[in-house]
């Protein structure tokens, strides 16, 4: 309801032409009722105000004769406000989102009366189960096959091309193993360092000492200082390097 | 926890409850069948009787068929209580209605969709589309939208009369 | 299919089966008390009652439990003929991999997991130790890993004895 009517604008747009008389309100056909408002064009032209209030004043009139008229009343105040809501819903947000049908028995929008034909119940999404299975020894033995593999084929190129001509570089793709995965956990750790005041050194990021580690960490830290995350400071050839964190992550 | 580990003989209903159990997806007729080793009458007596296990107060599950597909799933009266313990479902829920009002009137002309739900629904409608769950088709100016069968097997429908029935949904 | 659907007072039994079924996670033992609204004891009765249906020849389930979490797992001897059902294994092909290599080799050093398996095993490491599989003890300048005995359950073993040795990749 964002146009911000306020009740009284509501009604004032409301002409008295058009509001319900007290003698449809007294008849006993109060089906009657529902069929003249599918009359009107435009549901705002009844004011849902004005006719409880007339009901109110029959209802006093009434005395105590006739109570089973009050039920219905709240039923057919509450049809007419569902229509107002749904094109009030419609025009100032294009018709999204009309939250209010959630709050409305079934039950109550099958009553007979009510002839909307655009009208339809909001599909139930089915809850779907997502079962990830146990994996079975024999799954165990083949993955060890293929560890023992991925491996051997590692040693074999490592001792055949000492050089590194190998563009794999110890990435181990076969492993299914995230590359982007690896950089952020670097830089997490480099971070960490860094924002502790430490001098973050290439050997400081070295669990161990092998080559190939080495190589890992070294082709992760080229990456991140591409992507402007870090800068990688060589002193002179063959020293230690120094890694500073970029500017855009600095502090963080 | 589990007694005769190695035997090698397998019981046809005991493997008919693990291959409902472990598949996320309804499992065809078919491969029960293949499954369990079992001529076709023999399949029938086998669900019979897990339908009638299952039918015990005490039993929270239920099986559905659908099209000649089997899926085990929680009971309805039940599933409100434990349903939170499921992956999150990923439907909007503007989507949702749109995909309804396309459903219930399958298929139906993207003009009428838009009358009903408004011209936001042009990005439900795509979405729904790339989702595999709407088909859409020139007709004229417009586009006829249909639900497909990707949208039935999801909601586990046979058909989109299910729905002009009233029929539960789930 | 279902009969009673409409009953409003639920068995606590078939909220717990529900509850293993739907949840793609072992389920805490706390999380079932909460649901069932059963006492503790209650809680344990119907989990006895429900490993002894399950016992049955003509079931393809077991229960398992874990560290007072339980979970609803096809029987070990049935999965091999159901599992290309189920797409998604609950341990990722490179942790299993890592796994594989502690398994075989149980206990082993740290540093020689991370010879063959590449730096990305230091990650698979951790989570095998945080899903009880694996255990690590200081030993020198690294650790020593070893198998659980959650490990031998999860893969139905008497010990690591009954693993093949891979010794030849150290």
């Amino acid at each position: 309801m964002n146009e911000g009517l306020e009740d009284g604008q509501l009604t004032s747009r409301l002409s008295d032409r058009d509001r319900i008389n007290s003698v449809t309100l007294s008849s006993p056909y109060w089906q009657d009722i529902l069929d003249q408002y599918a009359s009107y064009e435009d549901p705002w032209e009844i004011s849902v105000v004005e006719m409880a209030r007339d009901f109110q004043r029959q209802l006093a009139e009434l005395q105590d004769e006739d109570f089973e008229l009050s039920g219905r009343m709240v039923v057919s105040c509450a049809v007419l406000l569902r229509v107002k809501a749904q094109e009030l819903g419609e025009r100032s947000e294009g018709g999204e989102e009309e939250e209010f049908d959630e709050y409305i028995e079934p039950d109550f929008l099958a009553y007979e009366e009510f002839d909307d034909e655009k009208f339809v119940p909001t599909l139930e999404v089915p809850v779907k189960r997502i079962n990830r299975r146990a994996v079975t020894r024999d799954e165990l033995e083949r993955a060890f096959e293929d560890a023992a593999r991925v491996y051997r084929r590692r040693e074999k190129r490592r001792d055949e091309e000492p050089e590194l001509e190998d563009p794999d570089w110890g990435i181990d793709l076969d492993d299914g193993e995230d590359f982007h995965v690896r950089l952020q956990r670097l830089f997490r750790k480099v971070k960490k360092k860094w924002s502790q005041g430490k001098k973050v050194l290439f050997s400081t990021l070295l669990n161990r000492e092998s080559r190939e580690e080495k190589f890992d960490t070294f082709l992760e830290l080229l990456h991140l200082q591409s992507e402007g995350k870090i800068n990688c400071k060589q002193e002179e050839p063959f020293s230690d390097i120094l890694i500073e964190v970029g500017k855009d992550d600095d502090g963080e | 926890m589990e007694s005769n580990e190695e035997r090698s003989v397998q019981d046809p209903k005991a493997l008919v409850e693990a291959a409902l159990f472990i598949s996320s997806d309804p499992v065809p007729r078919s491969e029960l069948i293949d499954l369990a080793g079992t001529p076709e009458d023999e399949l029938d007596f086998i669900i019979e009787e897990i339908e009638d296990d299952l039918a015990a107060e005490d039993r929270g599950l239920r099986l559905v068929e659908n099209n000649g597909n089997y899926q085990l799933r929680v009971k309805r009266f039940i599933l409100p209580r434990v349903k939170y313990l499921a992956p999150h479902q990923d439907i909007s829920r503007g989507v949702l209605r749109t995909l309804s009002v396309i459903a219930y009137n399958s298929p139906v002309l993207q003009k009428e969709v838009i009358d009903i739900r408004g011209n936001g629904a042009y990005d439900h409608i795509d979405e729904l589309i790339s989702r595999g769950f709407v088909t859409s088709k020139q007709e004229g100016r417009t586009k006829l939208l249909a639900v497909t069968q990707d949208f039935l097997d999801y909601f586990g429908l046979d058909g989109t009369e299910d729905l002009r029935k009233g029929e539960d949904l789930i």
